[in-house]
C-alpha cells in the first residue's frame, strides 16, 4: 500500500478543493482534515521506517529514511497546528477589515501547497527534485508573506524572494556541480541516477575538488533558505510581516526543511572528503548565527522580529551541533529541531493574538501588562518562552545540554563554551524583553476585542505535545531519532 | 574522453564551438552590466539565452542525447521568446525606460567584473584538466554566476534585478548542460525550467503590487524594515 | 508498616506536588486554595523534616536512594536519581524545617492578598519552589541537579515578580533571573568539565575523581573550582556577585523572601560544600585563601551596607550577604587546613561553617517572618514610618528580638555558638602553618569581631526603631497583632534558635556522618564535655563554652537583684510619667531618633566607602535659624552597582545597538553580505 | 575543673563589692588631681543604696524591653566577671566560656542598654545608643586582636589557661608583643568604660554624653542596676588587663594564704591601673566624636603590630 505518495497528494488535493469551494469554513476544515490525515500517515510512516529502515515508492523516486520520517512528523504537526489557528485568526482579520476574503482563500490554497512542497523536499530521492521542491516552497511562501499587501509586507516578500531566489540559484549550481563530481568519477558516461540513495553508495569516489566547490555553493544556497547568518537578513522581515500562521510555519519547519536539504549534502560531502571539511563550515556558520542573534534579541523593539531572531539562534545551534559531528551532538540537534518546531509556532500564535489585539507589534505600544488583557495567551506564551529559553522541564533543556555534553565528550571544549555563552546571552535578551511587555500593570486601557480562548486549541495542541514529549518521550520516537542521527553522523 | 558515437565533425571543433559560444555569453553578460536601457537589457538577455540553447544543441548533437535537445528547445521557447516577451510587456506596462544611477558607474563595474572573471578562472583551473567536451566551461559558468550576482547588487530597479537573477540562472544552466555530460536527468531539467517560469510570474505579480503601492520600481525605496 | 526515610521522602515530594496542583485547581476560590496548597506544603515539609532527621540519626552514608524513570535513557546521559546521603540529609533538614515554618506562616500571610492577587497561583509556585529546592539538595546526578536547579530559579523568579505591577519588582525579578542564569551557566561548565574527566554525570563518579592523581594535576580542576565558586557564589550572594540579592529579596512576598534568604541562598552553600569537599579533592592553598578572603570581604561589606538601609527587608537582605561571608570564612579556613594536612582543624572549620549555615537559615527566616508580620500590619517596609510596635504586637516583637540577638552573635543563642566555633578554628589555625598566610586567621577573626559588633549595632537600630518608642506614622499606631498561624510559624523558628543555641553538642552529633563523608573524621565526641553541657574546641585547653550553663546561671543570678530589692526597696512604688522633654510641650514622634540618624556616625566613619551625598534645602522667612521648611536628602552609593554593573549594562546595550546597523534594510547591502561570503569561501575554503 | 559554687559566690561578692569602690576611687583621685576635694571614695555605695530605696518613674512610651534591660546589663556583667580570673588563676566559670564568651556577654549587655536608651522615645537616648554602638563596633576588633595575640601564643581562648601560661613564661611577659597588646587593650578599656578622652562620665551635657544619655530615663532600682552593672563591667575589663598581662601573684591553689596573697596583689594591680586611668583622664581633654575612630584605629594598629611581632619572634 502506498504511503509516501498520499502524504504528498493529500495536501495538493486539499489545495485544489480549497480553490474550488467558495465557503471559508469549509476551506478551514479541509485544511485541518488534510493535515490531520498527513499526521496520521506520518505516524504510520514512522512505524514503517522503524520496522524496515527505508521506505521507497515509484522505483525509488520517493525515498524515506528515519530522517525524512522525523521531518514528515514535524511538518504535519506544525501544519495541523497552523490550520487550527488560522481559522479564527483570519475571521478576526476579516472582521477588522485587514484582509479581503480573496486573500483568505489565497492563504488556504497556498498553505497546503507550501506544506506539500516541504513534504516533497523530505521525501524526494533525487537531489534535483529536492531543489525543485524547495524552490516551490519558496515561491508559495513568498505569496503568503505578501498576503497583507501592506507596503512593509511587500518589501519583506520582495527581499525574501530576491535573496531566496538567489540562494536557490546558488544551491542549484552546487547541485549541478555535485552531479558533475559524480559524473567525473566514472570518467564521464551516463550517471545511472541522481538519487541520493545511489549517490550515498558511490560518494566515496567523487571528485573531491569538485565536491568541495559544490558544497560551498550548496551551503550558501540552502543556508540562505535556512537563515544562517550572514544570509539570514530576509528572515526577520519575512517572519514579522507574514500573517502569524505563516510565520509559524516558516520558522517552525521551513527553516528546518532547508537544514534538512543541507544535511543531505553534508552527508555526501562527508562521505567524499572525510569529516573535516563540511563540518568546519557548518560550525563556523552556526556559531556566527548564534552570536549574531543574541544582541539583536537584546535590543529588538518588535515582537515577531525578536522571535525571528530567536529562531535564527536556534537554527545556529542546530548547525553547530551537527558541525560538532559526534553521534551525541547530532542526536541532540535532531531532538532540538523537534522541540523547537513545537515551541516556536506557539510563540508566533500568541504574537498573532497580541498583534490583533493591540494592532501593532511595537513593544512600546504593547507593553507593559499584556497579562492583564490576554491572560490565557500570555500563559501559553510564557510556557513556550520558558521552553524557548531552554529551561526545564521542557525538552530544549535536554537537547541543549545533550549537545554541550557531546561537545565536551568529544573534547571540543572551546566551541561548547562558545555555544553556552551564546545561549545564555540569548536567554537574557528574551527574558528582559518578554518581562517588559507581558508583566506589569497597563497604563492605558486598550480597545480590546479579544476573547479569552482565542487560538487556545492550536497552542494547547502544540504546548501539550511539547510537554508530553519533554517529560515522557516515547521510546520508539527516540529510536527513530537515533536512527536518523546514525544516518548523518555515520553509525553511532 | 571521446564521445559516445563517432560524428562527422571531430570533437575538438565541437569543443571549440562550445567555448566560443560560452565566451559570447560572457561578453553579453558584460554588456548587460554596463548597459542601462531596460529594453536593451532584455534583448541582451534573450541573446544570451540563445547562446545557451545553441550550446545545448551542440552538446546534444555530439552525444546525440534526446533530452538535451529537449532542454535546448525549452530554453529557446522559454528564455529566448517567452520571458523576454513577458518582461517587455511588464516594462511597457509600467513605463520606465532606464536604470537611474546604479551603485557603481560603468568603469568601476567593468573593473569589478574583470576581477570576478579572473576569480572564476582561478577557481575553475583545477578542473580544466577533465578530458571532456566543454571541459572548461565551468570557469565561464562561475564567472556568469558571479557577474550576474554583481549585476543584481548593482541594479536598483526591480526588473533589472529579476533580469540579473535570470542571467545567474543561465550560468547555472550552462554548467548543467556543458559541464555534466548528457546534462542533468530530464525530470530535473523540466523541474528547473518550470520553476524558473513560475518564479518569473511570481516576481511579476510582486512587481505589479510594489508598483501600485509604492508608485515606483526603485527597490532602493524598500528599506522600511530595519533592525 | 514501618516508616523508612524513603517513604517519608516520597510522601513529602508528593505532598508538595499535591499542594501545587491544589493551588492551581482552586485558584478561583482563594480561601480554599490558601488552605489546601499551604496546608499540603506544611504537612509535606513536616514529612521531609522527619525523614532527614531519621536518616541523619541512623548515620549511614547513603540512606534513601530513589530512581525516577521520567525519561527513557535513550537520551544520552539523562537520568534522574535522588539519594539521601548525610550531606543531602543535612541540607534537606534545613530546607524542610524552614519550609514547614514558612508554609505554616503563609497560611496566615496569604490572607493579605485576598482580593488583590491570586492566592492559588502563589501557593502553586511556592510549592513548586519547595519541591525543586528539596530535589536540588537531594539530586544524585548532575543532569538532574541542573534541571531542578533551573526549575528552582524559575519558580523563584515567578514568586519574586508575583507583585509584578510595581516596576521595581519586575526589574528586580529580571536582574535576579539573569544573574542566576549566568551562575547556572558557570555551574554547567563546571559540571561539564567534571563530566569530561569522568564521562558520566552521576555524583559517585565525580567523587571517585577526587582520588585520581591525573585529575588532581589537571588545570581544568582549577577552572572548575573558579567556575563553581562564581556560579554557586552568585546564588549565595557573595560580594561582588551579590547585587541581585538586596534587589530581589525585599520585593518578594515576605514568606518568599524568607525562603530565599533562609534557604535559596543556602543551596549555593550546598553546592560549594558538595563540590569543594566531595568532588574536587585535596585543594591547593590558594583555593582556601581565595574563599577565606571573599568570605571576609562579604561579611564586612554586607553588614556595612546593611547598616545604611532603612527598608527593613532590604536591611535583612544585606545581612544575608554578611552571614554567607561568615559561612565562607569557615569553609575557606577548612580548605586551607585540608591543604596543610590538618584534617581535625579542617573538620572543625567545616562544622563551624555548616552550623552557621543552619543557624542563619533559622534566624534569618525568623527575622524575615517578623518583617513580614510588620509589613502585614503596617503595609510599609520603611522603618522611618514604624515605631512603638512592641506594644501593639508584643509576640512578634519578642520573636524578632530573639532573632536579632541570635543574628548579632550574642550568647546564649545559636549565632554565638557558630561564630564561637569559627573563632576557635581560626585561632587554632594559626599554628597550622608557618607561612605568612597564617596571619590571615587572626586578622580574619578581628574582622569577624568587627562584623558581629556592627551587626549588633544594626539590629539595635532595626529592632529599636521598628518596635520601640513612639509610632512614627498612623499605620504604625493602628497596627495589630498578626493571626495565630503567622505567630506559630515564627514560634517554630524561635524554638529552633533556642535549641540550636543551648544544646549545640546534641546537634553536633547529627553532623558526625556528614563530616565522616566529607573529611573522614567524626569529632563530635571531641567537641563535647561534661556529658553534653559544655562545647569545647578540638582540644579542651583551646577553650570551652557552655551556652546552657550561661543561660542557667544567668537566671540563677537574677536572685541577686531581687534580693537587693526585697531587702532595701519593697516600699518603693513605680509611676508612669512622660519622658523628659527639656521643658517643651511634650515629645512628638518627629523628635525621635531616626534610622538614618542612628547610623550616621558609622556613615561618617566609613565615608570613604559610602560616599554619602546630602542635599539640604531650607526655606526661611527672615533668619536661617527659623526655617519654615527643611528638605533633607541623603544618599549612599552602592559601589559595585554604580561602578561595575551599570557601566557594563550600558556597554552591552550600546554595542548591541551598533550591531543593528547591519540590518539597515537595504537589499543591496544584504546581497553584498552574501556575495562577500561567497567570494571569501571560494578564495579560502578551496 | 567543675565550676564550684563556693568560688562562684565569693567572686560574685568580690565583684559587686569592689566595683563601686574602684569607681569611687577613680572619681576621688581625679578630683584631687584637679585640686578639688571630690566625693568620698565610698560615695558610690551610698548612691546605689539611695537609688534602690527610691521610687521609679517609667516613661509612658517605654515597653517591656525598657524594664528588661537593667537586669540583662547587670547579670551579663556579673557572668562575664565570673569567667575572668581575679584572685585565683582558676576563674570560677572558666569552663563555661573564655574570651569570646566574655566579649559576647558584655556585648549582650550593651545591646540591651542601647535598646533601653531607645525605648523611651527621648532624643538623647537614641543619640546615646547610636554613639555607644558605633564606638563599641570600632573598639571590638582592636579588643579581639589584642587578646588574640595572647590567645595565639598560648593557644587557648580560656583566661585561666592564658594566665597560667603567662605565669610560666616569667619575665618573658615583658616582651614587645605584650607591651603593644597591653597598650591597645588599655585604649579599648578607656573606650569601653566610657572614660575621657572617649566619653565623659561626669557630664550630663546633652551633646557630649554617651553612656549617661542612655541612662537618662532610668531611675530608682533600675538606675542602680545600670550603674552597678557599668562599674562591674569596668572592673572586669580592668582585671582582664592586669591579670592577663601581669599575672603576678594569682593563687594557684585554694589555700587561704595564697588566696589572701592573690587578693592583695590583685587590689594593688587594680588600683595602680585605676591611677593610670585617672592620670590619662586628667591630662587629656575629651575628643570630638569623629576623632574617636582615629584613636581606636591606633589601638587596632598597635594590636596588629603586636600580632606581627609574635610572628617575627616565633
Amino acid at each position: 500500500m502506498l504511503l509516501l505518495t498520499p502524504i504528498l497528494l493529500i495536501p495538493l488535493a486539499a489545495a485544489l478543493l480549497c480553490l474550488l469551494v467558495p465557503w471559508r469554513r469549509v476551506m478551514e476544515w479541509i485544511n485541518i482534515v488534510a493535515f490531520a490525515a498527513t499526521l496520521a500517515l506520518g505516524v504510520q510512516l514512522f512505524h514503517e521506517v522503524l520496522a524496515h529502515t527505508v521506505v521507497t515508492e515509484w522505483n525509488q523516486f520517493f525515498y524515506a529514511d528515519a530522517l525524512s520520517a522525523w521531518m514528515v512528523l514535524l511538518i504535519s504537526a506544525v501544519s495541523l497546528g497552523t490550520s487550527l489557528y488560522a481559522g479564527r485568526y483570519f475571521r478576526r482579520d476579516l472582521a477588522a477589515g485587514v484582509v479581503t476574503p480573496g486573500r483568505v482563500k489565497e492563504f488556504s490554497v497556498l498553505t497546503p501547497v507550501f506544506a506539500a512542497g516541504m513534504f516533497l523536499v523530505v521525501l524526494a530521492n533525487n537531489l534535483g527534485v529536492m531543489w525543485f521542491a524547495l524552490e516551490a516552497t519558496a515561491l508559495s511562501s513568498v505569496l503568503l508573506v505578501a498576503l497583507y499587501n501592506r507596503k512593509t509586507s511587500l518589501e519583506a516578500a520582495w527581499k525574501y524572494i530576491m535573496l531566496g531566489g538567489l540562494g536557490l540559484a546558488l544551491a542549484l549550481f552546487g547541485t549541478v556541480i555535485t552531479y558533475a563530481a559524480a559524473v567525473g568519477q566514472g570518467g564521464g558516461g551516463r550517471l545511472p541516477s541522481f538519487n541520493w540513495s545511489h549517490l550515498m553508495t558511490v560518494a566515496a569516489q567523487f571528485d573531491p575538488r569538485l565536491m568541495q566547490l559544490a558544497f560551498i555553493f550548496v551551503l550558501i544556497g540552502y543556508g540562505t533558505k535556512a537563515g544562517l547568518a550572514p544570509m539570514h537578513t530576509w528572515l526577520p522581515d519575512a517572519h514579522s510581516e507574514a500573517p502569524s500562521p505563516t510565520s509559524a510555519m516558516l520558522s517552525g519547519v521551513s527553516l528546518k526543511v532547508a537544514i534538512y536539504a543541507l544535511l543531505r549534502f553534508h552527508i555526501l560531502t562527508t562521505q567524499c572528503l572525510g569529516t573535516g571539511y563540511s563540518r568546519t563550515l557548518l560550525l563556523g556558520f552556526g556559531l556566527f548565527s548564534m552570536f549574531l542573534a543574541a544582541p539583536f534579541i537584546l535590543v529588538q523593539s518588535n515582537l515577531k522580529r525578536m522571535l525571528a531572531y530567536s529562531s535564527l539562534e536556534h537554527v545556529g545551534l542546530i548547525c553547530t551541533a551537527v558541525g560538532l559531528n559526534t553521534p551525541v551532538t547530532i542526536f541532540g540537534a535532531l531532538l532540538h529541531m523537534g522541540y523547537h518546531a513545537l515551541t516556536k509556532p506557539v510563540l508566533f500564535f500568541a504574537a498573532g493574538n497580541i498583534h490583533q489585539t493591540f494592532h501593532t507589534l511595537k513593544f512600546r505600544v504593547i507593553g507593559p501588562g499584556v497579562v492583564q488583557v490576554l491572560p490565557v495567551t500570555v500563559l501559553f506564551m510564557g510556557l513556550a518562552a520558558v521552553a524557548a529559553m531552554g529551561l526545564p522541564p521542557f525538552g530544549l533543556f535536554y537537547s541543549e545540554l545533550t549537545v554541550l555534553s557531546g561537545g565536551f565528550a568529544a573534547g571540543r571544549t572551546g566551541i561548547s563554551i562558545l555555544i553556552l555563552v551564546a545561549l545564555v546571552a540569548a536567554f537574557c535578551g528574551l527574558l528582559t524583553q518578554l518581562t517588559r511587555i507581558l508583566l506589569g500593570a497597563r497604563k492605558a486601557e486598550c480597545p480590546n476585542d479579544a476573547r479569552t480562548w482565542d487560538g487556545v486549541p492550536a497552542m494547547g495542541l502544540l504546548v501539550g505535545g511539547l510537554l508530553v514529549v519533554s517529560v515522557w518521550c516515547p521510546v520508539p520516537l527516540l529510536q527513530l531519532i537515533h536512527q536518523a542521527a546514525g544516518i548523518i553522523g555515520g553509525k553511532s | 574522453m571521446n564521445p559516445a558515437v563517432s560524428t562527422p565533425i571531430p570533437t575538438e571543433i565541437g569543443s571549440q564551438i562550445i567555448m566560443l559560444l560560452a565566451a559570447l555569453m560572457l561578453v553579453l553578460q558584460l554588456l548587460l552590466v554596463v548597459q542601462r536601457m531596460l529594453l536593451t537589457n532584455i534583448r541582451l538577455f534573450a541573446l544570451q539565452s540563445l547562446m545557451l540553447s545553441a550550446i545545448a544543441t551542440v552538446v546534444a548533437y555530439y552525444y546525440n542525447a534526446t533530452h538535451v535537445y529537449i532542454v535546448a528547445g525549452l530554453t529557446l521557447v522559454g528564455k529566448v521568446i517567452f520571458l523576454p516577451w513577458l518582461l517587455n510587456r511588464l516594462v511597457r506596462r509600467i513605463n520606465i525606460v532606464q536604470e537611474i544611477e546604479p551603485l557603481f558607474n560603468a568603469p568601476t563595474s567593468m573593473l569589478i567584473c574583470g576581477g570576478l572573471t579572473l576569480l572564476g578562472y582561478l577557481v575553475a583551473r583545477p578542473f580544466t584538466t577533465l578530458h571532456k567536451l566543454g571541459n572548461n566551461t565551468l570557469a565561464i559558468a562561475i564567472t556568469l554566476l558571479l557577474t550576474g550576482f554583481f549585476l543584481m547588487i548593482n541594479r536598483r530597479k526591480a526588473i533589472s534585478q529579476v533580469l540579473a537573477l535570470l542571467t545567474i540562472e543561465n550560468g547555472v544552466m550552462l554548467a548543467a548542460v556543458a559541464l555534466t555530460t548528457y546534462g542533468m536527468p530530464l525530470v530535473v531539467e523540466l523541474g528547473i525550467f518550470f520553476d524558473v517560469m513560475v518564479a518569473v510570474m511570481v516576481l511579476g505579480i510582486l512587481v505589479y503590487r510594489i508598483r501600485e503601492s509604492f508608485a515606483s520600481m526603485d527597490t532602493g525605496k524598500l528599506d522600511q524594515l530595519k533592525g | 508498616m514501618d516508616i523508612s526515610p524513603t517513604t517519608l521522602l516520597v510522601l513529602a515530594l508528593l505532598g508538595y506536588i499535591a499542594g501545587g496542583l491544589a493551588g492551581l485547581a482552586f485558584c478561583r476560590h482563594e480561601k480554599l486554595a490558601n488552605f489546601c496548597s499551604f496546608g499540603c506544603g506544611t504537612l509535606a515539609a513536616l514529612c521531609g523534616t522527619v525523614a532527614c532527621i531519621m536518616s541523619l540519626a541512623t548515620g549511614a552514608t547513603t540512606v534513601a536512594s530513589l530512581q525516577l524513570q521520567l525519561l527513557p535513557t535513550l537520551i544520552p546521559y539523562v537520568q534522574f536519581t535522588i539519594s539521601l546521603d548525610p550531606l543531602s540529609a543535612f541540607f534537606g533538614l534545613l530546607v524542610s524545617l524552614l519550609s514547614f515554618a514558612l508554609s505554616l506562616y503563609s497560611l496566615g500571610y496569604a490572607r493579605g492578598f485576598y482580593g488583590r492577587k491570586n492566592v492559588g497561583v502563589l501557593g502553586a509556585f511556592f510549592n513548586l519552589l519547595l519541591l525543586a529546592t528539596t530535589l536540588v539538595v537531594m539530586a544524585d546526578n548532575a543532569f538532574f541537579f541542573l534541571m531542578v536547579w533551573e526549575i528552582m530559579a524559575l519558580s523563584a523568579y515567578c514568586l519574586v515578580s508575583f507583585e509584578h505591577e510595581k516596576p521595581e519588582t519586575r526589574d528586580a525579578g529580571v536582574l535576579y533571573f539573569v544573574m542566576s542564569h549566568i551562575g547556572t551557566g558557570c555551574i554547567m561548565l563546571g559540571f561539564l568539565l567534571l563530566f569530561q574527566a569522568t564521562g558520566g554525570y552521576d555524583f559517585a563518579g565525580f567523587h571517585a575523581l577526587s582520588a585520581k592523581p591525573e585529575w588532581l594535576a589537571s588545570g581544568s580542576r582549577n577552572a572548575a573550582f573558579l567556575l563553581f565558586l562564581a556560579g554557586f557564589g552568585i546564588k549565595a550572594g557573595i560580594v561582588p556577585l551579590h547585587t541581585w540579592l538586596p534587589a530581589a529579596h525585599p520585593v518578594a512576598p515576605s514568606n518568599v523572601s524568607a525562603f530565599m534568604s533562609g534557604v535559596l541562598i543556602k543551596t549555593g552553600i550546598y553546592g560549594l560544600t558538595r563540590v569543594f569537599f566531595y568532588f574536587l579533592g585535596t585543594p591547593p592553598m590558594w583555593w582556601g585563601v581565595t574563599v577565606l578572603t571573599i568570605g571576609t570581604i562579604s561579611a564586612v561589606l554586607g553588614v556595612l551596607y546593611a547598616l545604611m538601609q532603612h527598608d527593613l527587608k532590604r536591611l535583612l537582605a544585606y545581612h544575608s550577604i554578611e552571614n554567607i561571608g561568615i559561612i565562607l570564612m569557615g569553609f575557606g579556613a577548612s580548605l586551607m587546613f585540608l591543604n596543610t594536612g590538618h584534617p581535625l582543624l579542617a573538620t572543625l572549620a567545616l562544622i563551624a561553617g555548616l552550623y552557621h549555615t543552619i543557624n542563619h537559615a533559622v534566624f534569618k527566616g525568623l527575622l524575615f517572618l517578623g518583617a513580614g508580620a510588620v509589613l502585614h500590619a503596617t503595609h510599609t517596609r520603611d522603618m522611618e514610618q514604624m515605631g512603638g510596635l512592641a506594644k501593639q504586637m508584643p509576640q512578634t516583637a519578642f520573636c524578632f528580638l530573639i532573632g536579632a540577638v541570635a543574628i548579632s552573635a550574642l550568647p546564649p543563642l545559636n549565632g554565638f555558638v557558630s561564630e564561637w566555633l569559627t573563632y576557635q578554628s581560626l585561632l587554632q589555625g594559626f599554628g597550622s602553618t608557618d607561612s605568612l598566610l597564617r596571619l590571615m586567621f587572626p586578622i580574619g577573626g578581628a574582622l569577624l569581631a568587627l562584623t558581629s559588633a556592627l551587626a549588633a549595632a544594626c539590629f539595635v537600630k532595626a529592632f529599636g526603631i521598628t518596635f520601640l518608642a513612639q509610632p512614627r506614622s498612623e499605620p504604625a499606631a493602628q497596627a495589630h497583632e498578626v493571626p495565630l498561624t503567622m505567630l506559630l510559624g515564627q514560634g517554630v523558628l524561635v524554638a529552633a534558635c533556642v535549641f540550636l543555641g543551648l544544646f549545640p553538642t546534641f546537634f553536633l552529633r547529627v553532623l558526625d556522618p556528614l563530616t565522616q563523608l566529607l573529611t573522614g573524621l567524626q569529632i563530635s565526641q571531641q567537641l563535647t564535655l561534661a556529658n553534653g553541657l559544655v562545647l569545647s574546641g578540638v582540644n579542651q585547653a583551646g577553650g570551652t563554652v557552655s551556652t546552657l550553663g550561661i543561660a542557667v546561671l544567668g537566671v540563677a543570678l537574677l536572685f541577686v537583684p531581687f534580693a537587693l530589692w526585697l531587702v532595701l526597696g519593697q516600699k518603693t512604688k513605680t509611676r508612669v510619667g512622660p519622658t523628659w522633654d527639656c521643658g517643651l510641650k511634650g515629645l512628638t514622634p518627629r523628635m525621635e531618633y531616626t534610622a538614618t540618624g542612628f547610623s550616621k556616625p558609622i556613615r561618617m566613619i566609613f565615608k570613604a566607602l559610602f560616599r554619602p551625598r546630602r542635599e539640604v534645602q531650607r526655606e526661611y522667612d527672615f533668619s536661617p535659624y527659623f526655617a519654615t521648611s527643611i528638605r533633607f536628602e541623603a544618599h549612599v552609593e552602592e559601589v559595585f552597582e554604580t561602578r561595575i554593573y551599570r557601566p557594563l549594562q550600558r556597554l552591552v546595550l550600546r554595542l548591541s545597538r551598533r550591531m543593528r546597523a547591519l540590518q539597515a534594510g537595504s537589499l543591496q547591502a544584504y546581497l553584498i553580505y552574501i556575495f562577500i561570503t561567497l567570494l571569501l569561501l571560494l578564495l579560502f575554503a578551496l | 575543673m567543675k565550676p564550684d559554687t563556693f568560688a562562684i559566690v565569693l567572686q560574685t561578692a568580690l565583684l559587686m563589692a569592689l566595683a563601686p569602690l574602684v569607681t569611687g576611687c577613680i572619681r576621688n583621685w581625679k578630683a584631687r588631681l584637679q585640686n578639688r576635694r571630690g566625693p568620698r571614695v565610698v560615695q558610690p555605695y551610698f548612691d546605689l543604696i539611695k537609688f534602690l530605696r527610691k521610687d521609679m518613674v517609667i516613661s509612658e512610651h517605654a515597653s517591656w524591653v525598657f524594664s528588661a534591660a537593667p537586669y540583662v546589663v547587670f547579670i551579663t556583667a556579673l557572668l562575664a566577671g565570673l569567667m575572668v580570673p581575679m584572685v585565683a588563676i582558676q576563674a570560677p566559670l572558666s569552663l563555661f566560656g573564655g574570651v569570646l564568651a566574655v566579649v559576647g556577654l558584655l556585648a549582650l549587655g550593651r545591646f540591651f542598654m542601647a535598646l533601653g536608651g531607645l525605648d523611651p522615645a527621648s532624643t538623647f537616648g537614641g543619640m546615646g545608643s547610636s554613639r555607644e554602638m558605633t564606638i563599641a563596633a570600632i573598639a571590638e576588633p582592636a579588643l579581639m586582636l589584642a587578646i588574640f595575640t595572647v590567645a595565639i601564643t598560648v593557644g587557648s581562648t580560656d583566661f585561666s589557661h592564658m594566665v597560667a601560661a603567662e605565669q610560666e613564661s616569667g619575665w618573658d611577659m615583658l616582651n614587645p608583643t605584650h607591651l603593644m597588646a597591653f597598650a591597645a587593650l588599655f585604649i579599648v578599656l578607656l573606650a569601653e568604660t566610657g572614660r575621657v578622652p572617649i566619653d565623659n562620665p561626669a557630664t550630663h551635657l546633652e551633646l557630649t554624653m554617651i553612656h549617661e544619655a542612655m541612662l537618662l530615663e532610668y531611675s530608682g532600682r533600675y538606675l542602680a542596676l545600670m550603674e552597678w552593672g557599668a562599674s562591674v563591667k569596668q572592673l572586669v575589663l580592668m582585671s582582664i588587663l592586669v591579670n592577663v598581662f601581669l599575672p603576678v601573684g594569682l593563687a594557684g591553689d585554694g589555700s587561704l594564704l595564697t588566696l589572701g596573697l592573690g587578693l592583695a596583689f590583685f587590689l594593688i594591680k587594680i588600683f595602680a591601673l585605676s591611677a593610670a586611668v585617672v592620670l590619662v583622664e586628667t591630662v587629656n581633654a575629651k575628643l570630638r566624636l569623629f576623632r574617636v575612630p582615629d584613636l581606636l584605629s591606633a589601638a587596632f594598629v598597635l594590636a596588629a603590630m603586636a600580632l606581627l611581632s609574635t610572628f617575627l619572634f616565633h
